[in-house]
């Protein structure tokens, strides 16, 4: 925690195993720099990524969920992503019609060699995040004390 | 007997609300329940029944038990505080008054659940008599009078004008905290409701139901193993709107909560229609949805008041005959059996 | 009903908030059956029982379930329970280390009636796999208390020799004691296994009990489905039957609605019953 | 009606079918209940059809179809996009039933005559099959009134998709135009909200719900034999309403169960115990399908993919959404 009571978001990021959490791992040895806020969960495919997994996010209270996949043609399961793009499509479209920001979702497709762009796209989220401040519409009260 | 007029009804509520919490019936677009009361609550004292009863100002849908903490091996257990606060809740139905007499005999029992005591204990009750019963009503079957609501404080509305009358010590000191908006009045107006009431009770469609061949006195294995039920639970759904609008239904669930710093132990109400309601690590011991619906209304029919001196688990209010989704409700059980002789 | 001389008043704030207590032994007793021995905190013991109750078990975030006393109210110094790996929680427990805590809240239910009607009587007990559990309690109470009991027979089956539970105090100790007789059966031949090989219920016939006795059944449900047959036609009378039902509950104080079967709440009424009284209610156990 | 019974058992009595899925007479008037007849004389005492009976009995195939022997099933038009739908899903077996396409003049919700402040309801006239279908004549306990057909008509019926049945053996009886609203009206007065306003309109709206699971049991896409929400090993707070969150999760988690699968019958919305206007949430995806992945209705047949189970390369991204507004 700082000193100064600045909001430090808590940011989920579900990386597939092949693609993106690869990137990150290219991004954490080539050096690049992004926020420590953001906590990477490893899952086999993008597609794996249930809806109730980004909700179980939000509920124990992150402030932002972003998923990263390999790119649309390059996925390691050949079609995972592609489903993965409608679901969360839907989704996340579903999430703003409840009133949830929908700044604090996002999907981005970021392959093995694209440590660069895993960086960006986190320090950009981050920022985003932070200017929408804390997820108070979407936590569960009982995980905030 | 005391009286004041409808308009200052929100200024009654404000004076209530300083020394209490206050729950009345409210509207929240368009379903009626009884609810914490504010200024901006939009108040419905003109729906004869709420969709939920209001049991759960007593014994809430869910409340933690208490919490627990672990560090290393180390476990610590915090109790969740009892309520210490009065509260009134405002414009109970006499089968909704009734309904906690049945919980009673379920919470007050030894071992005493302390939540639900300590609730009871703080809770005041200002019950509402029906001027209006609807069709789904059927309290008299169960000896209940919709004319005369027990309850700490009876309320008459007529016309203009609300009719005030403390019955218990509970009672007098709520009224002593109003007193400032209240005038005294004889009960000629509220006799004359009261008659008018048992007229209409009357008249309801369902004021003749028999319960022949129930209660204590009911033939517990024969009821039990009745075709009929095979009949009967066809078009159940398995849903638990019926258990959970109930004013009688107490069955509960203990889960836990992880909220990542701790877990919270709750309960919350449960359904004898799910099917994981007896479910455990080595089977189920009730397999059907016929026999869960068997069980709701033998429960409510038979083995209650074979425990409880003849007391029924049901008062009549009729909300599993306005809610179930496929038009199954105890009246149909009772009728049902009638027809075929009680068997 | 409840012959426990424990105070229930002494429980803090409510029956339904548990007690911290520690694990301080842990036995395996066969592949899938592990025997805990709890006490409080300050050593002492957690509570006080009659043999046949059972208490709520709990892992704070895994689950709650009831499990049976099976020491003896005898033991003065803790309780413990032989439990079968089966579940979640009971995987939690099986993983568990010993001083870890747990949290117990009971005891709950009512007991076999050891101090009225059992009193004198020549007794037999028949247990299946885990269902010697309860049992163990009776059988360690009937023996430290012996003067007040007549013979005793046990006759105990396992699906195998290795799920044999408390194998060990069966032969040190119930074997050894006076007029106590042990019969000892398992389902398959086995290796190393010289003695009786066959089911629960046929055993019983082989050996045939004198109807001098009452007879005290816990096991499967199939096991006590026939083991009751046999003993019927043995001439026992139902009333000299005791077993004990296991339900699906959550308050163990006859509340919450769950092992609610006929006007009985076996976690309040039970879990130890009559074979008449169990006549009388719908059959749903 | 009386075509109908007397078709029921022409074909009970010719062996074609064993048992007839059809509504049964309720006590009140106005409570039928989804029943199986197996007999004429069951069927002439207690068969009912009229403005009341909105029970969807697709649903009910599904353990009709485990059934021995052909059942005999009345469908509405809306109802035969479900059964469709189940036969897709291989939840119901189309040998196993014989289907009567039955018209509809629109369903009532007894509910929405009672929000118009009608008490003591003891029998509605007007709501048979053979009658006008304008006016209904209310008997109370405190009078006589009347009301509007079309406004005692159930949500579902303001947006009817049409009078043609998707999957019947034969079709008796005339439907009537109900529609007199856009499907997508509601939808997109919430999408003009602000996100503040939004969350504000669901949040009142769902801190109705008593999680009776009403919605999911009534529901013809939720067919699963065990739902995720009854795990046990699924998480810890399934049934109780402890906090706004967890109402969400169901109902987001529900609709997106059944998003593309939905055929919208309006079934959650008509047994919410609290009125919950559920299809809300089902319309949201349908609206975003069709604009998304191009106009989709499921039930219209039982071959084509879902748009959840299918995919082309060039879909819109995710950030269509997450940059919008």
């Amino acid at each position: 925690m700082s000193m100064n009571n600045e909001f430090r978001p808590k940011i989920v990021a579900f990386c597939c195993n092949w693609c993106s959490y690869a990137g990150a791992d290219l991004a954490g040895s080539s050096r690049l720099q992004y926020p420590a806020d953001v906590k990477i969960i490893r899952v086999p495919c993008s597609c794996r990524v249930n809806p109730m997994f980004i909700l179980r996010a939000f509920e124990k209270g992150a402030d932002g969920v972003i998923m990263c996949g390999c790119h649309p043609g390059d996925c390691h399961y050949s079609t995972g992503n592609y489903y993965a793009r409608r679901r969360m499509t839907l989704l996340f479209s579903m999430l703003e019609y409840l009133g949830i920001e929908n700044g604090r979702t996002r999907v981005e497709w970021v392959s093995a060699a694209e440590g660069v762009k895993f960086s960006t796209t986190m320090n950009e989220f981050v920022d985003k995040i932070r200017s929408l401040g804390e997820n108070v519409r979407l936590g569960d009260l009982r995980c905030k004390d | 007997m005391y009286k004041i007029n409808k308009e200052n009804l929100s200024a009654l509520f404000s004076l209530i609300a300083e020394a209490n919490e206050l729950y009345v019936p409210v509207s929240i677009n368009g379903a009626v329940n009884f609810a914490a009361w504010d200024e901006d609550v939009q108040v419905d004292l003109d729906t004869l029944k709420t969709v939920k009863s209001p049991k759960d100002a007593f014994f809430p849908q869910s409340e933690t038990l208490y919490s627990c903490k672990r560090n290393g091996k180390k476990l610590s257990i915090t109790p969740e505080e009892l309520s210490s606060k009065d509260f009134v809740v405002f414009g109970m139905k006499a089968c909704d008054v009734k309904g906690l007499a049945v919980l009673d005999k379920v919470f007050l029992v030894d071992p005493v659940d302390s939540y639900y005591k300590a609730r009871r204990e703080h809770g005041i009750i200002v019950s509402l008599a029906c001027s209006q019963p609807e069709e789904a009503c059927f309290c008299n079957v169960f000896g209940i009078d919709a004319s005369s609501p027990e309850g700490d404080v009876q309320v008459y509305m007529i016309g203009d004008e609300l009719f005030w009358n403390a019955v218990t010590q509970k009672g007098e000191k709520l009224t002593e905290q109003v007193k400032s908006l209240l005038a005294d009045t004889d009960e000629a107006k509220v006799e004359e409701e009261k008659a008018s009431i048992k007229a209409i009770v009357e008249r309801l469609p369902y004021s003749n139901l028999s319960l022949d061949g129930w209660g204590e006195d009911a033939v517990l294995l024969d009821k039990f193993n009745s075709p009929i039920w095979e009949e009967l639970y066809k078009p159940c759904l398995a849903c638990g709107t019926c258990t959970f609008v109930c004013p009688t239904c107490q069955c509960y669930d203990i889960k836990d909560y992880n909220t990542g710093n701790g877990v919270q132990r709750y309960r919350c109400w449960d359904s004898c229609m799910y099917s994981d309601f007896t479910m455990m690590a080595h089977g189920n011991n009730r397999t059907s949805q016929m026999q869960r619906y068997r069980q709701r209304f033998m429960h409510k029919l038979v083995y209650y008041p074979q425990n409880n001196d003849g007391m029924y688990s049901c008062v009549g209010c009729g909300r599993c005959v306005d809610k179930c989704p496929t038009g199954l409700n105890i009246v149909k059980v009772i009728k049902a059996f009638e027809k075929g002789g009680n068997k | 009903m409840c012959e426990c001389n424990c105070n229930h008043e002494s429980f803090y704030e409510d029956t339904l908030i548990p007690k911290v207590g520690v694990v301080t032994d842990i036995r395996q007793e066969t592949p899938d059956v592990k025997t805990f021995r709890v006490v409080a905190p300050d050593g002492s013991k957690l509570f006080e029982h009659m043999p046949g109750q059972c208490a709520m078990v709990s892992v704070p975030g895994v689950g709650e379930a009831m499990f049976s006393i099976t020491s003896s109210p005898t033991n003065k110094e803790f309780q413990e329970f032989s439990i079968k790996k089966c579940g979640v929680l009971t995987d939690y427990l099986h993983a568990m280390e010993v001083g870890e805590e747990i949290t117990v809240r009971g005891p709950y239910g009512n007991n076999f009636p050891v101090e009225t009607e059992l009193k004198g009587k020549n007794l037999l007990f028949i247990a299946g796999g885990i269902g010697l559990a309860p049992l163990r309690s009776v059988i360690n109470y009937v023996l430290d208390n012996r003067e007040n009991y007549g013979t005793v027979d046990i006759l105990y089956g396992s699906r195998s020799a290795d799920d044999l539970v408390q194998l060990k105090e069966i032969q040190e100790v119930w074997m050894n004691s006076p007029n106590v007789n042990v019969y000892l059966t398992i389902d398959r031949e086995q290796e190393g296994w010289d003695g009786h090989v066959g089911f629960v219920p046929s055993y019983l016939k082989e050996i045939g009990f004198d109807t001098n006795k009452v007879a005290l059944i816990c096991g499967p449900p199939i096991m006590i489905k026939f083991v009751l047959q046999g003993l019927q036609e043995m001439g026992f009378d139902k009333k000299q039957i005791i077993t004990t039902l296991e339900l699906r509950m959550k308050c163990g104080v006859g509340k919450c609605g769950r092992c609610n079967i006929g006007s009985k709440y076996v976690c309040k009424d039970g879990p130890v019953f009559h074979c008449d009284e169990l006549d009388e209610i719908p059959a749903e156990y | 009606m009386q075509r109908l019974i007397d078709r029921a058992k022409e074909l009970l009595a010719d062996g074609t079918v064993v048992r007839v899925l059809g509504w049964k007479k309720g006590d009140l008037g106005f409570n039928p209940e989804p029943a199986y007849f197996e007999t004429a004389e069951a069927l002439d005492s207690d068969f009912i059809y009229d403005g009341f009976c909105g029970a969807n009995l697709s649903k009910y195939m599904i353990e009709a179809s485990k059934k021995d022997g052909k059942t005999l099933v009345f469908l509405k038009p809306c109802d035969t996009y479900s059964f469709n739908q189940l036969i897709k899903e291989h939840r119901v077996d189309r040998e196993k039933a014989y289907i009567i396409g039955v018209g509809c003049k629109g369903k009532l919700d007894i509910e929405k005559i009672k929000a118009m402040g009608v008490k003591g309801i003891l029998s509605v006239e007007g709501a048979s099959m053979d009658s006008e279908c304008e006016t209904l004549t209310v008997k109370t306990l405190y009078g006589d009134k009347e009301v509007s057909y079309n406004e005692a008509m159930l949500e579902r019926c303001h947006v009817c998709k049409g009078k043609e049945h998707q999957i019947a053996d034969e079709v008796m009886l005339e439907s009537r135009d109900t529609k007199d609203a856009e499907r997508f009206a509601e939808v997109e007065k919430i999408e003009a909200m602000s996100p503040l306003e939004k969350f504000e309109f669901f949040k009142k709206e769902l801190s109705k719900c008593i999680r009776c699971n009403a919605c999911r049991n009534v529901c013809p896409a939720c067919s699963c034999r065990k739902c995720v929400f009854d795990s046990t090993k699924f998480d810890e707070a399934t049934k109780a309403n402890v906090d706004s969150f967890e109402e969400k999760m169901f109902h987001i988690i529900r609709a997106f169960h059944v998003a593309g699968r939905c055929t919208d019958c309006g079934e959650c919305s008509r047994v919410c115990p609290q009125g919950i206007p559920l299809h809300l949430f089902n319309r949201k995806f349908i609206k975003d399908i069709d604009t998304f992945y191009g106009e989709f209705q499921a039930g219209e047949d039982t071959e084509t993919k879902g748009p959840l189970t299918n995919f082309t390369f060039d879909d819109v991204e995710p950030s269509i959404v997450t940059e919008r507004g």
